[in-house]
């Protein structure tokens, strides 16, 4: 048994192992630990070269993963949360997505970007986002969400061998999650299934995975089988794996902590439209976070955020029959 | 509970199409009744208001149990009602509770699906949220049209055993006596083909007609075959409704009736021909039609044998067999000629009537096919 | 570091003032703590203990009309610039009655009828803001000023120096506090800052700048009535670099791998309730029955506000999508 | 408007089979074979298909040729042979 923390952590140090042009840097990495403790101990390991704590400087060190990804190294850039890679948002748009296209393909950006990302620990409006819909907005950038222990570990991996940047979601409310490794080769370009079903196929990624899955245990239950997809990868979108489940279901349910105006949970419900519309037996539905800045209360939090309960009642209500 | 058939001791409501308060004309659909000849839409004699409805859908109760009440019934007053087939009436509307008009909603699956496998979608009841016609509509009337040949099969060994039933107790009980007369039908042949000739062909006539409107006729000049035989001996009937055999295909037979059949023209006995023959195969027809006939006509067409000995269907007295009419040596002013010849046999009640009777019928029946101009 | 000034104004009055408020913040911190092992408040909770002669010194010099924008470690700020007790002790517990409707908690405590706008939990994200308020004192023509509380962390921050750029350039009354407590979370001032002069990084801007010893109460208060002083005589933005000492973790999920024991220990003894209490004593301004009398008083405002708190209503969750955009003012 | 005959007619004359005979397996009708034999194709059924015929085609169906619809390929080849070139005047 591995935590979802231990993987990532297991992760950071094949990576580490492996090739000496990787290296990790981001606020509190090294002597702190890091800020959700993923970073313990690697310090001692490899080192302050290679596990380099910078100051309070987003835009700063993250430009600098660019310029040492240019230069022919591996930088991991970790930003501490997701609210904290807007300070750094020029750097990521503007130069990481661009500089391959607008050099004519000279300057592609070997970079990995690593944040905490999501809600669900009581930390309040600037602490709780969920923008990896956001970045996958973004032509230039390869959004993965590892929400599993195999991902949390495998996903570093196959990230440093992609030319091009890419940004890992890690949502701090999976870092307590414990699972069993079983060593399969992880890829960063297609979603999976994680649980079978002929009802309705529920797209989602990271923690609301387990609520789908929790979702569909009770379901089950009942009678109704639904299918539970794992994006995994939020750019590029396996269009292909989607529209083959939503066709043999002829239903989706998108979950998405991320809120639902303009959104990744519209982009998904665009694509089917366009893609599978004579397939679909029901209206798209979605279950996303309330518009709202995230509330600091736990009994509002909750209210705000997709909840088993509303995902299996949004699903009944989909698959309902009037007798 | 309307008597749907002379065997019929008791049926299952299954579904209302009324309610209380609801207003009933004649001839509106008030119910649903399923009996072992399928489901069968029963049909309000009178007009009224529903006071209320007294047997509730899913309940079997015996043939003559009040169903509902209208406003002034007493509560032992019997509800008359007549069955009646719904998809040959489709303008009559049934009176129903009002739903907001949302139109039609079908999923685009739905849709698709409906038109890969030929579902019609105005046949299709909408059971997803509001109504919407979903893939699991579609696919359950494509099994239920792919899978009719079950469906039928299981309605065809429940008519198989009324057949059964019915004739067994007529061979048990009916003392059959049979004749048989042959008929140079050439005259009739050539009457029908000049009649033909000058129509388009939804006006065209089959010979069946004919041997439907000459029986008719002789039964109303002879009533000792015309009528039915009950518990209180035999009862001629003064209206002629002649049943007409019609076989489903794959075997078993329905005989209703074509009512008034002496006194119809040709033509209207063909469109009721026709009319009948549609709905006994697609598994409906009115209960009156069955119940209500008073002789029966089997006839084998073109492709069968020279002559059919048939069964009484009681509580009937007589029943006309036709033969094919094919080729036959036949003698004509003292020589062998080849014509078309029809064999017809009458099986008859002999506690009504007896063979000599029986010839007589039998002869003018003939003496109607050889002269078709007159019938 | 300046040596700390003589005491000559202090009146017993106003040390046992000054005394007081210290306390209550060290004992609303010190519970707050309690409570949060209790899961009565969660998310990140950052406390103030030894830091608590900053804010209570720097408010001295403020005016009601002044505004103050604070940080994510900002309980301190609130208790000495007047906002209740019981409404920043709701907002912890996260009802209603808190000072911010309970939606903000520990880090977003706000309370704009002091002029109180608020726990920033982005590093350095109150700095702009600041500018921003004080460039509506000087179009209005008032006296007011913002006074912007940060960490030593925040100067690493581009918004650190495009804001100081701005206030000098554009002449704002702002009062920058910088609260060097000499480690950003766990990174040590050196291990972040080439040049650990965070003075002269202001001084740079040209503003005017002093660095202080943040433990010491009546020091920050004198450097402050005189930073406030120059900000009104039209002197331009000022920048006080308070040297202080984060007392306890950063927050309650660090292990403190970063620094000794025997370091905390050592700024243990030079935290500012001790020296100030002592200082107090030895001058005959109070007794140890007025230390023992006000630490009674804290604790009995504490306890009435977790009272308060406990006894509050939460939210009604159909409430969620209130204040998403400004509602009428009732 | 009458038809012409277009390519494929087959499916239309099925079309028509299976308003005036719902109750037989279309799926399952063998194009050579005689819908007598096929699904006890009777006198009316003939009747009602020729009448279809008329109506949908526009052709009047002399009764002696009947026989030429008793099977889907004769039928076909029969139509065929009726109506009109497509694109005619």
């Amino acid at each position: 048994m591995m935590s979802y923390r231990e993987a990532l952590r297991e992760g950071l140090r094949e990576a580490l192992q492996k090739d000496p042009k990787v290296f990790l840097m981001g606020e509190d990495v090294g002597r702190y630990g890091g800020c959700y403790a993923v970073t313990k101990n690697l310090l001692a390991e490899f080192g302050a070269e290679r596990i380099r704590d910078t100051p309070l400087s987003e835009s700063a060190f993250v430009g600098a993963g660019i310029g040492a990804a240019l230069a022919g190294l591996r930088p991991i850039v970790e930003i501490m949360t997701v609210n904290f890679s807007l300070l750094a948002l020029d750097q990521i748009l503007n130069n990481a997505a661009t500089l391959c296209h607008m050099s004519g393909g000279q300057c592609p950006v070997p970079l990995v970007i690593r944040m905490a990302t999501g809600a669900g620990r009581q930390l309040a409006a600037q602490h709780s986002h969920s923008f990896e819909g956001w970045y996958a907005h973004i032509p230039g950038l390869r959004i993965v969400a590892p929400a599993t222990i195999e991902d949390a570990r495998g996903m570093l991996g196959a990230a440093l061998r992609s030319p091009d940047p890419v940004l890992i979601f890690e949502h701090i409310a999976l870092l307590n999650r414990e699972g069993e490794l079983t060593g399969a080769a992880v890829d960063i370009d297609k979603g999976a299934i994680r649980r079978p079903g002929r009802d309705l196929t529920v797209l989602t990624y990271g923690a609301s995975l387990f609520k789908c899955l929790d979702a569909a245990a009770q379901l089950a239950a009942a009678g109704i089988e639904i299918e539970v997809l794992d994006l995994r990868t939020l750019r590029p979108l396996d269009d292909a794996l989607i529209m083959e489940s939503v066709r043999r279901t002829h239903r989706a349910l998108i979950v998405d902590e991320g809120w639902r105006s303009g959104s990744l949970s519209a982009e998904l419900g665009m694509r089917i439209v366009e893609q599978a519309f004579f397939d679909l037996d029901a209206p798209i539905a979605r279950v996303c976070t309330a518009e709202v800045p995230i509330p600091y209360p736990k009994h509002l939090e909750d209210a705000a955020l997709p909840s088993v309960e509303e995902i299996v009642a949004t699903a009944r209500a989909m698959v309902a029959h009037e007798s | 509970m309307p008597s749907l058939g002379a065997d019929m001791e008791a049926g299952t409501l299954v579904e209302w199409r009324i309610a209380p308060g609801s207003t009933v004309h004649r001839g509106d659909v008030v119910a649903l009744v399923e009996t072992e000849k399928g489901i069968i839409d029963v049909e309000a004699f009178e007009e009224g208001v529903v006071q209320s409805l007294i047997v509730a859908p899913g309940s079997r109760v015996p043939v003559g149990t009040p169903l509902a009440l209208f406003e002034g019934d007493a509560i032992e007053a019997k509800v008359e009602v007549q069955s009646a087939l719904a998809a040959a009436q489709p303008t009559r509307t049934a009176p129903q509770p009002a739903l907001p008009d949302r139109g039609r909603r079908v999923s685009p699956a739905a849709r698709a699906r409906a038109a890969s496998v030929g579902v019609e979608l105005s046949s299709v009841k909408g059971s997803g949220p509001q109504g919407v016609i979903t893939l699991q509509d579609v696919e359950h009337a494509a099994a239920q049209k792919s899978a009719q040949p079950a469906a039928v099969e299981a309605a065809r060994s429940a008519l198989r055993s009324a057949i059964a039933a019915s004739m067994s107790r007529s061979k048990r009980e009916i003392p059959h006596y049979y004749l048989q007369l042959a008929m140079d039908f050439s005259s009739a042949a050539a009457w029908l083909e000049q009649y033909n000739q000058a129509r388009p062909v939804p006006e065209r006539l089959l010979p069946a007609v004919l041997l439907i409107k000459a029986t008719a006729r002789a039964a109303a000049a002879k009533p000792g075959f015309n009528g039915h035989c009950g518990a209180n001996g035999f009862e001629a009937s003064a209206a002629v409704h002649v049943g007409v055999a019609i076989a489903l295909r794959g075997g078993g037979l329905v005989a209703p009736a074509i009512l008034d059949a002496d006194r119809k023209p040709l033509a209207t006995i063909m469109r009721e021909l026709q009319d009948l023959v549609g709905r006994v195969r697609g598994g409906h027809m009115r209960s009156s039609e069955i119940a209500s006939a008073t002789l029966t006509v089997s006839s084998l067409g073109e492709e069968g044998a020279d002559a059919l000995y048939p069964i009484i269907h009681p509580p009937q007295v007589a029943i006309v067999g036709f033969g094919s009419v094919l080729e036959r040596p036949w003698v004509v002013a003292g020589a062998v000629a080849v014509r078309p010849v029809l064999n017809l046999t009458l099986a008859a009640d002999h506690r009504v009537s007896d063979g000599r009777q029986g010839a007589q019928f039998l002869a003018r029946i003939r003496d109607g096919l050889l002269h078709p101009e007159e019938l | 570091m300046t040596p700390a000034p003589e005491v000559r104004t202090l009146t017993p009055r106003h040390s046992l003032e000054l005394l007081a408020q210290m306390l209550r913040i060290r004992q609303f911190e010190d519970r707050c703590a309690q409570l949060y092992t209790e899961q009565k408040i969660r998310g990140f909770l950052h406390l103030y203990n030894g830091e608590e002669a900053v804010a209570v010194g720097i408010m001295q010099a403020l005016g009601p009309d002044d505004a103050v924008v604070a940080t994510y470690r900002e309980h301190g700020h609130a208790l000495a610039r007047g906002v209740p007790m019981n409404a920043l002790m709701a907002e912890m517990y996260g009802k209603r009655t808190g000072c911010s409707g309970g939606r903000g908690g520990s880090m977003h405590v706000f309370d704009v009828s002091r002029r109180f706008y608020g726990g920033n939990a982005i590093v350095g994200g109150g700095l702009p803001i600041a500018a921003g308020l004080a460039l509506a004192e000087k179009l209005a023509g008032r006296a007011g000023l913002a006074a912007c509380f940060f960490g030593e962390g925040a100067v690493a921050e581009g918004e650190f120096h495009e804001t100081l750029n701005l206030a000098s350039l554009w002449r704002l009354p702002v009062l920058f506090v910088c609260e060097n407590n000499l480690y950003a979370m766990g990174t040590a001032l050196a291990r972040s800052e080439a040049v650990t002069d965070i003075r002269a990084k202001a001084a740079a801007y040209g503003i005017a700048s002093a660095a202080i010893d943040g433990m010491d109460v009546q020091a920050v208060e004198e450097a402050a009535r005189g930073a406030v002083q120059a900000i009104r005589n039209g002197g331009g933005p000022q920048f006080l670099e308070c040297r202080t000492y984060r007392l306890r973790a950063h927050s309650m999920f660090d292990a403190q791998l970063y620094r000794d024991k025997a370091e905390v220990e050592e700024w243990r003894k030079r935290g500012p309730l001790i020296t100030f209490t002592s200082r107090c004593k030895a001058l005959g301004l109070i007794t140890e029955e007025d230390f023992l009398r006000l630490e009674r008083e804290a604790a009995a405002e504490v306890d009435a506000a977790v009272r308060f708190a406990e006894a509050s209503e939460w939210e009604p969750v159909e409430t969620l999508r209130r204040f998403v955009l400004a509602e009428p003012r009732a | 408007m009458s038809e012409t005959r277009g390519a494929a007619l087959e499916p239309r004359i099925l079309a028509l089979l299976a308003e005036i005979a719902p109750d037989i397996d279309l799926a399952a009708v063998h194009p050579e074979r005689a819908f007598r034999d096929q699904f006890d194709f009777d006198s009316m059924d003939l009747f009602n298909f020729a009448a279809a015929l008329h109506e949908r085609f526009g052709l009047d169906i002399p009764q002696r040729d009947y026989r030429e619809l008793t099977s889907l390929v004769r039928c076909a080849a029969y139509l065929r042979r009726k109506l009109p070139e497509p694109g005619g005047a």
